[in-house]
């Protein structure tokens, strides 16, 4: 048996709706079609009443989904691709997020985003949107890396009471298998980050489709007998800090890598704390590696010069070794 | 077996003396509460802007004497004192949020026109226009998923937040799922300083109804009696099933945008208008022409309004204020997330 | 002194066999190339998304072919490769986007149906639907600014795109301002697999025009005369002063929404309606029936047209790819604002 | 003689409309009333026709601009307040921004957001959402902090063939006066930071109405004895690199000091460039201060203690130097 990164994105949502009643999803083609990537598949059919194909309004999609969630609900808004909840911004930002802080009512509702490159997706079906959102007030942003994460980590996020900004990354929908799900055990829960592969020469911090490329880069130094450590965030805020730290006091050098734009967010927020709290701790300058600052081009050339790669990753941890 | 109702005279079919009377009640509380809330302003008291309901206490407190309190939800907007207040908010909550009393629903989280209290069906806006109208219909369809059929959603909006995509996604999605929603839209002539011919060009926004398969009234809003009316056939018609309700009234902001504003930019023209009439007087006026209440009687009201206000007030005044060092400083619900050992200021 | 237009038998006051025959060309053009572009796709020769205006081409081709080349604006969406035609753009351009040659006109950058050329009336759209017509007012305005007044500007969405608060607040701004627009609303059925009682709850699209105060006009969107004369009429009532015009195209979609969509879920009692016909079987027979065209006509002309497709596709098959070593990975157009010293990834 | 904040803006418009036939300005309540703060007063007037109010839409408001611009034209385009451009979120970045990287067709525009907390603003009227725009590739990102910087930095920013997203502080607009503008030989570039104060203790690198609130805290310290250099971004994007690095190679501390809120953002990006290429002129680790991690407070108590002061920079300053 295996199973996919999507499947288990379905198999969470599933479970999710079989256990409490007050758990629903709103988004364009999600209910008989079952969404663009069919990360809702059989979900309509099987829970009559509670997916709901939405109009293509991301702004009201939003509203109507906080709405909800202050009555109580626990909606679930799959956004087709993350790059059109720039519709839903104003909503995410001043009303989801805010909400809690303003009234002392939660808001409980999980934004899907299905996020990150893939090849031939072009500027407008391939954005990393989660610098953006981790940087205001009032949201959790999470990016799951793997499998069982994706499962666990979804399956906790609708338990929250708060706004959830839930980063899934399309490359790894179909391509990206495990064996089982971990046990409820075996999770780890949001908020902590997880070392994916141990280390001491340098530490690798990052997240999502980014994790996967960073262990190819280890494996690559690895043959030359550098011992890259992988820290998979999970989650991009809250940010776990500690275990950043602890890798860093490891091994004493640092790069960040994120695919998002490479302005500001994720990795140059990893890099501050770092530096801010553990600058002792660190043998090298920081480094960071991000997309490219233009949009993300279509063509599958470019795109792959565009995103950090296993070989762009092997080549930023050889300049930080070599330093 | 029911008698049909008997109008009254100066009435519209339905519609009691004993409800205009309400409504009155509310639109004179709201008046006398924001002239206060306007003197205290002007005299350096309030911090942040004052958005005063002038001339659509008629409107806004016809709809919310229309619902049922407890049960409905009213979203209202900016100019919606009269509306909160027959709906049932508390005048010490909006005396603590204007004055800053850290006891205030918002606790000087969040100011003046934007308290709510959600949990009583009365949602915190925020100030984007039109982004409340979408959480409304939220709020129904989880009423719905639990089995409570019979909620009606209302909420406020100006001409000019008609003009916002939040509008139309919301209103569209509301026919889509033949929500019960009442959107009224205080076309007051103005946004801020835009006249309307800036802002729409379609003869009555009323038209747009039609566009969302949505029922549509145009209704005087200046005249209590026909708010009362319109918003009595709207709620009950998005009660029954009928799907979202758009009612437009017509009508004239008799003040500034804000209180720092004095409107001058409206013309003396369309004053004199009948859109320029002051709906509380006109209330009444009728009441004493028809004989529902004495002149002494509305003295009376007018009394027990400015004293209920000022008792508001000067125990608001008493109330402390926020304390910084009190302040949670934490955005979120979920505590055990909340990263406290790292300063990431 | 000019002589009253006298209808053909099959076609509408002022429409001529002429017009006819130039809008089934470009019809044919855009199917023939779509045929080759959805093959090529099956056969993993094109990266990205694929969309088809099959079904379409009628209302497409006939909205371009009415405006003026070089001097009118037309932003064309996923499913109008016709209008695009018709309106002047390079078959070549359209195949090296596809292919991913660096010569066309988005250099790799961006795909597909992405393209355009600003440049010449056409902008190049982005994916959020509904982005492009206030885009297209603001060109409107431009030109109005220059002196230039006779400027037509066209834009097309779907049934889809019209529940996005950028269609609204667009089409209001253009009433307001009474800009020379014309808004094509291709009423395909399905917005992705999203059917119209999902969408929208108005019994026509049309009705949403006298909400804006704009001009609208519903039309069988199977039929090219019906909708060259439709189009002629919106094109001339903007083009002389009457404001935005609304025309909306009952059609189906006869294909998925992308390449890699079946389709599977339309049901087949929606196929054998009217709407489910193939405009440009309608077309080409309506041309044999009234003897515009003989058989060995419509032949050559649809043999030239496979010719061209093939010479355009084989051309830009040759063309190298875009690579990345000299891309200049700098989104200004300010150079001296470039920060090149300082890696910032 | 003296002029303003608000009425180098103002000023600065003006003599754009004046000498530019292209420049037009659009927004809410900015012609007959000129504009919620005035910044536009009479120019409707003085310049018929290209000085138009617009709708509440903020979405088509800026299309509207982005295809004037596309045509050659400059708008100018008021937001009324910065915290409303989260409307236009999705034609800023999505389609101004990739405007002239996917067509070649540049796009020459300004967007005027009225930014950055006052006494009694609350969370919807007082945001500094330069980190956001700064995230996307494609904008120029400018937050004058001197009224000489707001005449002249407009000025500019008008002829720039780029969308550039002009952050004007409202807290700034009444209150700070110069007694004349600057000329143009004494103007500085778009894309240079200004060292403000000069020292050789510490570096605080800031921008827009944070740049007043560092100058009193170096006063502050200076009678204590320590000369505090502030440096002035002036522009978030592009971003002063060489300014920055020299400055801290003169102190050997850094603090970063932003309005924004506190993930990721400007602050977070200073401390990521200058640790990546400065590591080793740092002899202590380095700093930031933002405003925090909630929405901003309506009351004065609350907003007083939301964001940085001179009181919290000088604490930070004490904490840096002693270290
Ligand atoms: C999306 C958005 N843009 C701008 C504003 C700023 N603003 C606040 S009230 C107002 C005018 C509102 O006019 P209208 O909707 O007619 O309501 P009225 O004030 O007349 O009651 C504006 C422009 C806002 N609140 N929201
Ligand atoms: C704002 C936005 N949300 C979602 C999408 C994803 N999407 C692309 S095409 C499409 C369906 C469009 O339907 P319609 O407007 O009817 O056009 P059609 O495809 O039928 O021609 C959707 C949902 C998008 N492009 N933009
Ligand atoms: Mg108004
Ligand atoms: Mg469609």
């Amino acid at each position: 048996m295996s199973i996919t990164y999507l499947e288990a994105i379905r198999e969470a949502q599933t479970r999710a709706l079989q256990e409490n009643p007050d758990v629903f999803i709103y988004g364009q083609d999600i209910a008989g079609f079952g969404g663009a990537f069919k990360a809702t598949k059989h979900l309509a059919r099987d829970f009559p009443g509670r997916v709901l194909d939405s109009p293509i309004s991301e702004d009201a999609m939003m509203g109507f989904a906080i709405g909800a969630a202050i009555e109580g609900m626990r909606p679930i808004v799959e956004m087709q691709f993350a790059d059109f909840s720039s519709i839903a911004f104003n909503q995410i930002i001043n009303q989801a997020a805010t909400h809690y802080w303003r009234t002392g009512i939660p808001c409980p509702l999980v934004v899907r985003l299905p996020s990150g490159g893939t090849a031939g997706s072009g500027p407008f079906h391939s954005q990393s949107m989660e610098s953006l959102y981790a940087h205001y007030p009032g949201l959790i942003v999470l990016t799951p890396a793997t499998v069982g994460d994706a499962y666990w980590m979804l399956l906790e996020a609708i338990e929250i009471n708060d706004p959830v900004i839930f980063c899934e990354h399309k490359f790894l929908y179909y391509h990206l298998k495990a064996g089982a799900l971990p046990t409820v055990e075996e999770r780890l829960p949001i908020g902590k980050a997880r070392i994916t592969r141990h280390g001491k020469h340098a530490s690798v911090v990052t997240y999502s489709a980014m994790v996967h490329e960073a262990l190819r880069a280890a494996d690559e130094l690895a043959r030359l007998g550098y011992e890259i450590e992988v820290v998979d965030l999970r989650s991009i805020k809250p940010l776990d800090t500690d275990t950043v730290l602890a890798s860093v006091a490891r091994t004493g050098r640092l790069l960040v890598v994120g695919e998002a734009f490479p302005y500001g967010g994720v990795t140059a927020e990893v890099i501050a704390r770092v530096t801010a709290e553990g600058f002792h701790l660190l043998d090298a300058p920081p480094k960071r590696l991000n997309a490219r600052d233009t949009p993300i081009p279509y063509h599958p050339n470019l795109w792959a010069a565009h995103r950090p790669t296993a070989a762009t990753i092997t080549e930023a941890l050889r300049e930080l070794l070599g330093f | 077996m029911t008698s049909a109702p008997v109008a009254l005279p100066g009435l519209p079919d339905g519609i009691t003396a004993g409800r205009f009377l309400e409504g009155f009640h509310f639109m004179l509380l709201a008046r006398t509460l924001e002239d206060k809330i306007a003197a205290l302003y002007h005299s350096g008291k309030i911090t942040g802007g004052v958005y005063l309901g002038r001339g659509q206490e008629a409107f806004s407190a016809a709809l919310a004497v229309c619902l049922r309190q407890g049960h409905d939800i009213f979203a209202p907007l900016i100019r919606d004192q009269a509306g909160r207040m027959a709906f049932g908010e508390d005048i010490l909550d909006t005396a603590r949020t204007y004055l800053g009393s850290v006891k205030g629903p918002m606790k000087g989280r969040d100011g003046n026109i934007h308290r709510g209290r959600p949990d009583k069906g009365m949602p915190a806006m925020i100030s984007h226009l039109g982004a409340m109208i979408s959480v409304v219909c939220g709020m129904l369809k989880a009423r719905q998923f639990r089995g409570i059929s019979d909620t009606v959603g209302a909420t406020c909006i100006g001409d000019g937040g008609t003009s916002t995509g939040a509008f139309h996604e919301a209103l569209n999605l509301a026919a889509v799922e033949k929500l019960p929603l009442v959107v009224a839209i205080a076309n007051n002539q103005f946004a801020y300083s835009t006249a309307t011919d800036r802002q729409y060009a379609c003869k009555d926004l009323v038209d747009r109804a039609i566009g969302y398969g949505a029922e549509g009234y145009s209704v005087d809003g200046t005249d209590l009696a026909a708010c009362l009316a319109v918003f009595d056939k709207a709620v009950t018609r998005a009660r029954t099933g009928h799907g979202p309700q758009m009612v437009v009234g017509n009508l004239l902001r008799l003040c500034g945008h804000g209180a720092h504003d004095d409107g001058s930019y409206i013309p003396e023209t369309i004053k004199s208008t009948p859109l320029g009439q002051d709906c509380l007087k006109l209330a009444r006026q009728k009441m004493i022409d028809h004989r529902w209440a004495t002149h002494s009687e509305l003295e009376a009201m007018e009394a027990a309004a400015a004293e209920a206000v000022q008792q508001a007030v000067a125990q608001a005044q008493r109330d402390p204020a926020p304390d910084p060092a009190a302040e949670t400083w934490q955005p979120l619900a979920s505590r055990w997330l909340l990263e406290t050992d790292h300063p990431t200021t």
